[in-house]
């Protein structure tokens, strides 16, 4: 950062980079920080199916319990990222096997719509993962997670919309 | 003393001011020329009317942290201060008078503003004087004029090819003496006193139409009549004459902690919005549009003069007349206010 | 301040193992409102659950925080457990460290870092709990079973063998349904009115059984365990306490019309009962055709009747009636063939479908059982079944197999050849036996009675003198064949009833682009309905075979009888919640509830100057309200949240996981 | 000391008392972590201040001690919003943070030598309470002293403890209770506080009438008193309004041309007739 | 081509006249003259004699419906003029059930376009003294000159390709309808443009428009969409959007905002036309609108319908890419 982007940071202003800032290396240490909203019925028990066949995956994921994929809000996600996520996995239960039978086909609508516009903000697409994983889909939930970590420790920290205290 | 400086000159200093603080200037982007932090002269915007947003948002700015604290366990509190140098080049008379308006409030009575203070300490204000103005200004209409000078510690008039510039303050001539050596020269006085005289006299055709005179007195009769009740109902309740305002500067305190340490910081409020007053209760003295767009007009023409003796707070600067979308602006009011006292 | 209390589980070496349990109680006691930290080797243990139980008493704690192993596992145990301690059972929050951490992170130092993070989340989460409270709803102990057929009644009369009563509303004048119409059943070959028409009469009999015949359900308000039903008593025209059943008037009715019953291959008289079994055996007048209705003379039944129980005055009545379940059962349609132009269906006499047959077939049908050609009366020689009519062929709209076909068109090749030793012939795609001995039924058709099975479709059916050619390819072959037959039977579709999707709106029930009644879990709850209480029997929830639909009849008696034996309804408290004061009535949430929990409702407010007004705003019926919460995502004001899982709960988390 | 005033000191919340049977309205007994601070807060009756609990926000609370006796602040504070909400969760102990005091105060000077006639509803004893206490301390200095004071049932009564003790064992002071509803136990008289303060008839001359409650509450104590003859300069009110700096900043607790927050909240009944009736 | 606004001046007048005096009315949403010539207020008149001050010209763009929300709790019905722009926006109101039908009178207003006043402000003519429709063009005649403004670069750019230039709810008709063709198809190649960046590049540009945003809500308050009783920024708890001015704050307002209008936009497009920062709000809207028409197969995603576009779904064709 620039003494001025700095100082205008200072400054209170509502100020950013007209430019296309560099792409700041990642710090020391970093690791990718990765939330994930999983739905109680099957992914939250694919997770749980992933941990009683031992299925190692990276620890960068910490998964929020939810009723289902219909009840996350896209606001979430974005709220995550303004928090420091790096990555975020929204998760819910095949189409047709929906516990509360409609929940992910809203959920389905609303993340078409939505994974789109996050990108279209400037998010990387990357970092917003929407995947159905089942409760006997122990393997593909720790596949996922893994294939997640390393896409977003190539890309580094979340910086876009992130905003620390 | 006047002095003169060319425009290459201007851009240097500037861009040498630029290197140890914030700049703050004219600067357009996507077609909105605002006064916004800068790298360099070359991003400034020499030739503008008037900038969108005024000087209130570098002295008083939409949202300011005020104190950091952590309740991990104790308490403890640490305040922020805003320490960096800055300097807003190219303030339009309108601007400069606003801060004299802004300082009787925020600096003046038994509790000062340190934060409003130290930013304005630390803040070096360089006017530009209006060479055309727009038809949405009516700074005369105060007894301002675009050449007034206000707050500024520098004045600049543009003169032909060059510009005609006046140290005002110590601060002012700090710059001239400092980073400005060299580049100042000396002005024909007379010429000089002739040009400024032009600018204060040039033609204001808005500020004809706007006469301002007497208007806090009719108004202490005014709070009642039916008049509030009908403008105010094409207000849309949105924040945009407050925000652009250079005098307004309601705002509110805000927390944010996460973690056991969080912010409190200051973001502007807007009288306009329908929560500006609503207590925790629920009870809310001012519920609808009416009483809102009364406050805003009461205050500005009556509250504010009658309080702080005389001025009325408001320099004519356009931008609400420009940007209110729904046309309901101070000097459409003080016509109407006049008008309807004419035909009473 | 909250007084959080974390428990931390070794779960023996399986958490303590690969977890830094100090660590982890360390993080914990300096997250805000924690004020008690413990670690036990078995939390979910006798000894462990005490000790939370003991600290809730003497910490005071007013939550509880159990880091140990998925929710999913033991979140009802610690609830137990903190509400024996006299804390509300919704107080508590699990932090998943042995699945989700221990037992999948290796790296000790990664997996104390995220176990430390999972606790804070449930930390964060914990403190915005609020005592939830279990609703107790009454449940009226009496039950609806919509349709008269095999499915209702077999439903019906196990609900009524549990001691419930039960009411069978069915939309014709007697019940019995299609079973009714068969002959024989397979693979057994039993005869249908045998086994059916005993259950009937139980029905009939059974004191907690009340039917009502001619009659449909025309309104369904409520929820589970107290639905208000209106239902539609159609009139009959007959005094029904006093006819006998003696059959004079249809004896002497004029009026001759085609059978519905017999497929219109019989005639029956404007007032009639549909078939001589027919329970209750008391006629309906068809007003549309009765001379009477129509010309104001006639009234022949009336002179007739010895009982005077003819009633042409009798009017439609409105019933409303309270249940606490309901079973739809309402079956199928045998699908009309005539999109099938090259099949002849409607143009020549002697192709006839399947169901038409078994009334051919049928004793009491009528040509009494006598198989004859509809056309001349001979008796056929070769006979052409051609299965999947309809079936498997998105063209015609119906994409789903309609399982029955196979065996009902086996059983037609083994009863030609047994009763007047005519050559089947039957033209299939595939041949699906999957049942209790139904693969020896279909080996008996082809072995000992000899029929021919023709892989292939036939491509057009035309008349060549009395005969008809059903011209098609034998694929396994590969040649073209040519049969000349003297009937050809179509195995057509089961379908939807006409009326389906209009009684699932009366029920609020969803249903699949084929019309048929969706499960609420095509696995693991298939004989519910997403309407609690709301049940589904028979072939209204897709094609079924006689013992599947009594086994499902039987599969929805038995939830209705669990749900009717309970003194209260117990509410999960976790459900969908409008905050009021904001919402806009919008009601964009009502059409996203899977359950039709949501509905607008009016309150009074006071406004601004004291003015009194009236707005609309979403109100949930805890009692339908599942809990899913695609509600809340509708709601932009966030009016709409679901206790437990609300948006301060899942904002709040994320900020834990975030730190 | 901080430079702005915006910035609150920390204090300490040393005693809880649960005032009512709801608990819904509790007095906070707080001092300041820095002793020096402490012995320089010099307040008035009538006063207030702002109080923070970080993370959430700043209310502002008028003090109900009585400066008459040093060492103790105190704030009666009612649960009916978020700042407020978190107040009523913390325990003692716990940390928070006080800055002021703010506004004006109850004019002692006009009072002093007159009969005081104190009329509170509800929660709205907790300002009179510092003015009470005040005056009690300098008992000769005033003529007689009526407190009549009411809330809606006898558990929502404030302040027991000085009604029932403490303000009863003054001479020449009569505190006169009333409850809109009783209850089981409750003896004493039955009905809304004005209706209850014209039938104990108090006289107007020589006397200063200080009131405090529920708007609606004061609107109807103000027609009585001016029926029991009282001019509008023997009557002192408070008002209540929105307040986010306290120090005649922020803008949004003007009545008119005057800040709630600096030039009240104390105003007599001639300073309020002044006003445009927005509060 | 179709008569002028102007030209329906002095009907509407009259009507508004004998609605207000017969009672069927209690209040009338319309057009005054405003700063300029060029940019006529919302005016709000009650009674007969205000009703002088109600004007109509070409540049009468202001959408005018969202004000019916300040009269729904009051007896009576309320008049309006309406556009068939204005009308879409109304009924989104209805839809949501936020006005009812029956408590509007509303005055059709049949519309070949609307200038952009702010292009021709520009143009020096001084104040406007009369504009007539010259078919493709406008000629605009003003107190400093006249030009001849042809329609595709001086109408606002929703006129262009809107089709719904007749009221779609309207109580009575100022004058007959218009031919109901777009001028040019709507068209999102900017969209494509911007989606084509790469995402820093995309950052940058957003950054660059939402530090800008002063958080006026002048956008959300003209928006007929947002018509929250309590708007999610104005509700402190849960906090969804800070209510400091910080980069990120301001994208999850923008973010949250465009969110919950998506499906539910009338493309009447004020919030862009009002904000006093011009930022490029439509292209938020625009972006959801592609891909709503694109995704779920509603071609007219701007028209409200009973169920909203993300209150429902198709099973099997919505497409599936999170297998």
């Amino acid at each position: 950062m620039s003494v001025n982007e700095k100082a205008a940071q200072a400054a209170g202003a509502a100020t950013g980079p007209s430019t296309v800032a560099a792409a700041t290396p990642a710090p020391e240490g970093w690791e990718p920080k990765i939330i994930g909203f999983a739905c109680n019925w099957c992914t939250y028990a694919g997770a749980d199916l992933a941990g009683t066949s031992r299925i190692q995956y990276p620890p960068n994921i910490r998964v929020i319990r939810v009723p289902c994929s219909g009840r996350i809000n896209p606001q979430f996600v974005v709220r995550a990222f303004q928090r420091g996520a790096d990555g975020v996995l929204v998760a819910g239960c095949h189409p047709g096997d929906c516990h509360y039978s409609t929940g992910n086909y809203f959920a389905r609508r609303r993340y078409l719509l939505a994974t789109r516009f996050i990108e279209y903000l400037g998010v990387e697409p990357e970092r917003l993962e929407v995947r159905w994983i089942s409760g006997s889909e122990g393997q593909k939930f720790a596949d996922t997670v893994r294939e997640l970590t390393e896409k977003i420790r190539a890309l580094g920290p979340q910086r876009r919309l992130r905003e620390t205290l | 003393m006047l002095m003169t400086i060319a425009p290459d000159n201007l851009k240097n200093l500037l861009d040498k001011l630029a290197r140890d603080r914030l700049l703050v200037a004219p600067s357009m982007e996507d077609g909105v020329t605002r006064l916004k932090p800068v790298h360099s002269a070359a991003e400034i915007a020499f030739d503008y009317s008037n900038t969108a947003t005024s000087i209130k948002d570098f002295l008083f700015p939409q949202s300011e942290d005020l104190l950091r604290f952590v309740t991990d366990g104790t308490l403890s509190i640490e305040e922020i201060k805003p320490e960096r140098a800055q300097v807003a080049f190219g303030l339009r008379p309108c601007d400069l008078a606003s801060v004299a308006l802004m300082d009787k409030v925020l600096l003046g009575g038994e509790f000062s503003d340190a934060h409003y203070q130290t930013r304005r300490n630390n803040t070096l204000l360089i006017g530009l004087a209006c060479e055309n103005p727009a038809d949405t200004c009516f700074c005369t209409t105060y007894g301002y004029n675009p050449g007034w000078a206000g707050a500024a510690d520098v004045m600049l008039y543009k003169d032909g090819d060059k510009y005609l510039a006046e140290a005002l303050t110590d601060k002012g001539r700090e710059l001239v003496g400092g980073p400005g050596e060299g580049l100042f020269k000396p002005a024909d006085e007379a010429a000089g006193e002739a040009v400024k005289k032009a600018y204060a006299e040039k033609d204001v055709p808005f500020g004809k139409e706007v006469d301002v005179q007497g208007i806090d007195k009719i108004l202490d009769g005014f709070f009642y009549d039916q008049y509030w009740d009908d403008i105010s109902k094409k207000c849309i309740g949105c924040g945009t004459c407050t925000y652009v305002c250079p005098t307004c500067h309601c705002f509110l305190l805000t927390d944010e902690a996460r973690g056991g340490q969080g912010l409190r910081f200051r973001c502007w409020d807007s009288c306009m919005f329908a929560n500006y007053t609503k207590m925790a209760s629920g009870a809310n003295p001012r519920p609808t549009k009416k009483e809102r767009v009364r406050q805003r007009f009461m205050h500005k023409l009556n509250y504010y003069p009658n309080r702080y003796g005389g001025s009325y707070l408001c320099t004519g600067c356009g931008r609400c007349v420009a940007m209110c979308p729904v046309g309901l602006h101070i000097a459409g009011v003080i016509k109407d206010v006049k008008g309807v006292k004419a035909h009473a | 301040m909250r007084r959080v209390g974390v428990f931390v589980c070794w779960c023996g070496s399986n958490i303590a193992g690969m977890v830094d349990i100090e660590q982890v109680k360390a993080a914990a006691a300096k997250m805000p409102n924690v004020v008690y930290v413990e670690d036990n080797k078995y939390t979910c243990s006798e000894p462990g659950q005490a000790a939370i139980q003991k600290a809730i008493k003497e910490q005071n704690l007013d939550r509880v925080v159990v880091a140990a192993c998925s929710p999913r596992m033991h979140e009802n145990t610690f609830r137990r457990t903190v509400s024996g301690a006299g804390l509300n059972a919704y107080l508590l929050e699990i932090a998943n460290i042995r699945e989700h951490c221990s037992w999948v992170h290796p790296d000790k130092a990664a997996g104390t870092k995220k176990a430390v993070d999972l606790v804070r989340r449930a930390v964060y989460k914990v403190a915005k709990n609020v005592p939830l409270q279990r609703a107790s709803i009454d449940v009226t102990k009496k039950a609806l079973v919509i349709g008269g057929g095999i499915a209702g009644i077999q439903a019906a009369l196990d609900i009524a063998d549990a001691g419930q009563p039960v009411v069978i509303v069915e939309k014709t004048p007697s019940i019995g349904g299609h079973m009714a119409q068969l002959d024989k059943t397979f693979p057994t070959l039993d005869c249908s009115a045998c086994i059916l028409t005993p259950k009937m009469v139980d029905a009939a009999q059974n004191q907690n059984i009340t039917l009502m015949t001619w009659s449909e359900v025309e309104k369904v308000e409520g929820y589970i365990g107290n639905f208000t039903v209106t239902i539609r008593k159609k009139a009959r025209h007959i005094d029904t306490t006093k006819c006998t059943g003696c059959g004079i008037c249809w004896s002497k009715c004029p009026a001759k019309l085609p059978s519905e019953f017999d497929l219109g291959l019989g005639q029956r008289k404007a007032i009639y009962v549909p078939f001589p079994q027919a329970i209750p055996n008391k006629p309906v007048i068809d007003e549309k055709n009765c001379i009477y209705f129509k010309t104001g003379k006639c009234k022949a039944c009336q002179i007739f009747c010895p009982a005077g129980a003819i009633a042409f005055d009798q009017k439609d009545e409105l019933i409303e009636e309270k249940f606490g379940a309901i079973i739809v059962a309402t079956g199928y349609e045998q699908w009309d063939p005539s999109p099938y132009g090259e099949y002849g269906y409607g143009r020549y006499k002697d192709v006839i479908t399947g169901l038409e047959f078994e009334r051919l077939v049928n004793a009491s049908g009528p040509t009494e059982g006598k198989i004859k050609r509809p056309s001349d009366g001979k008796i056929p020689k070769d006979v052409v079944i051609i299965q999947c009519v309809g079936s498997r062929d998105e063209a015609k709209g119906i994409p789903y197999c309609s399982k029955t076909c196979c065996m009902y068109s086996a059983k037609h090749a083994i009863l030609l050849d047994e009763k007047i030793h005519a050559h089947p012939y039957v033209f299939y795609m595939d041949v699906r036996t999957p049942g209790k001995g139904y693969e020896e039924f279909y080996k008996r058709a082809t072995e000992e009675h000899h029929a021919t099975y023709i892989r292939g479709r036939v491509s057009k059916v035309y008349q060549k003198g009395d005969k008809l050619v059903c011209l098609g390819e034998d694929t396994l072959l590969g040649k073209k064949v040519a049969v000349e037959a003297d009937m050809v039977i179509l195995a057509s579709a089961m379908v939807h009833q006409p009326a389906a999707s209009k009684l699932a709106q009366t029920l609020g029930i969803s249903y699949d682009q084929n019309h048929f009644y969706t499960e609420a879990h095509a696995k693991l709850r298939p004989v519910e309905t997403n309407t609690a209480g709301i049940f589904l029997a028979g072939a209204c929830q897709g094609p079924k075979d006689i013992p599947e639909t009594v086994a499902q009849a039987s599969a929805a008696a038995s939830k209705a009888i669990g749900l009717l034996s309970k003194a209260k309804l117990e509410t999960e408290p976790l459900v969908a919640q409008v905050n009021e004061g904001i919402c806009s009535g919008c009601l964009w949430c009502k059409p996203i509830c899977p359950y039709k929990a949501i509905d607008g409702k009016v309150i009074k407010e006071r406004i601004a100057g004291g003015k009194t007004i009236e707005r609309t705003v979403a109100s949930v019926n805890a009692s339908l309200c599942q809990g899913c919460g695609a509600c809340t995502v509708a709601c932009r004001t966030g009016a709409m949240n679901v206790l437990g899982f609300t948006n301060e709960h899942i904002l709040a988390e994320v900020d834990a996981l975030c730190l | 000391m901080p430079e702005s005033p915006l910035i609150p000191l920390v204090g300490t919340i040393d005693k809880i008392t649960s005032e009512t049977a709801a608990s819904d309205i509790k007095t906070f007994q707080v001092s300041f972590d820095d002793p020096a601070v402490m012995d320089n807060f010099n307040y008035q009756s009538g006063q207030c201040a702002m109080l923070s609990m970080f993370g959430v926000g700043e209310s502002m609370i008028s003090i109900t001690s009585t400066p008459t006796r040093k060492g103790v602040i105190e704030f009666c504070i009612k649960k009916t919003g978020r700042v407020t909400d978190a107040i009523h969760e913390a325990v003692a102990g716990q940390k928070l943070g006080i800055r002021g005091p703010y506004g004006n105060h109850f004019p002692l000077e006009m009072m002093k030598g007159k009969n005081l006639l104190f009329i509170g509803g509800g929660f709205a004893l907790a300002p009179l309470r510092s003015l009470i206490n005040n005056v009690l301390d300098n008992r000769k200095e005033y003529g007689r002293i009526d407190i009549v004071y009411g809330a809606r049932s006898p558990g929502d009564l404030c302040f027991k403890y000085e009604l029932f003790e403490n303000w009863t064992k003054y001479e020449n002071t009569g505190v006169h209770v009333t409850v809109d509803r009783g209850d089981d136990k409750w003896t004493g008289p039955v009905g809304f506080v004005p209706p209850y303060l014209e039938s104990l008839n108090p006289s107007a001359k020589d006397s200063v009438a200080i009131t405090c409650g529920p708007p609606i509450m004061i609107k109807m104590v103000l027609q009585s008193l001016s029926k029991l003859g009282f001019a509008d300069d023997q009557v002192v009110t408070t008002l209540e309004m929105k307040m986010q700096c306290g120090v005649g900043k922020c803008g949004r607790c003007n009545v008119g041309g005057k800040y709630v927050c600096v030039d009240g909240p104390v105003f007599t009944l001639t300073q309020l007739k002044q006003l445009p009736p927005e509060f | 081509m179709s008569a002028i606004f102007t030209d329906h001046q002095a009907a509407l007048r009259d009507e508004v006249r004998k609605l207000l005096t017969d009672g069927t009315i209690k209040g009338f949403i319309g057009y005054a003259r405003g700063r300029d010539s060029y940019h006529p207020a919302p005016a709000i008149v009650t009674r007969p004699d205000q009703v002088d001050g109600l004007i109509l010209d070409q540049f009468c763009i202001f959408g005018l419906t969202k004000y019916l929300l300040d009269y729904i709790f009051e007896d009576g019905k309320m008049g309006i003029v309406a556009k068939g722009c204005d009308s879409l926006a109304l009924q989104r109101l209805i839809t949501d059930h936020r006005v009812s039908r029956d408590k509007v009178h509303v005055i059709g207003l049949p519309c070949a376009g609307v200038i952009n006043a702010e292009k021709v402000a520009q143009l020096g003519l001084g104040n406007v003294q009369k504009v007539t429709d010259k078919g493709a063009s406008f000629l605009v005649e003003g107190d400093k000159g006249s030009r001849e403004l042809a329609k595709t670069e001086y109408l606002w750019d929703k006129c262009l390709w809107c089709e719904h230039h007749n009221p779609a709810v309207a109580d009575s008709k100022l004058g007959p309808e218009v031919e109901n063709v777009a001028m040019k198809p709507r068209d999102y190649s900017d969209i494509e443009a911007m989606e084509n960046l790469p995402p820093a590049e995309k950052a940058a540009y957003w950054t660059r428009q939402f530090s800008r945003c002063i958080r006026c809500y002048a956008c959300r308050n003209v928006c007929p969409a947002c018509n929250c009783r309590e708007c999610v920024f104005d509700i402190a708890d849960p906090r969804w959007v800070g209510n400091t001015v910080k980069l990120s704050e301001q994208q999850m307002f923008h973010f949250t905002r465009a969110w919950h209008v998506a499906g539910r936009c009338v493309d009447c497009g004020e919030c862009e036309r009002v904000c006093p920062m011009e930022l490029p709000l439509m292209k938020l809207q625009h972006k959801l609108q592609k891909d709503i028409v694109k995704l779920f197969g509603n071609p007219k995603p701007f028209e409200p319908s009973e169920v909203e576009v993300l209150g429902q779904f198709r099973a099997t064709e919505d497409p599936e890419e999170f297998m």
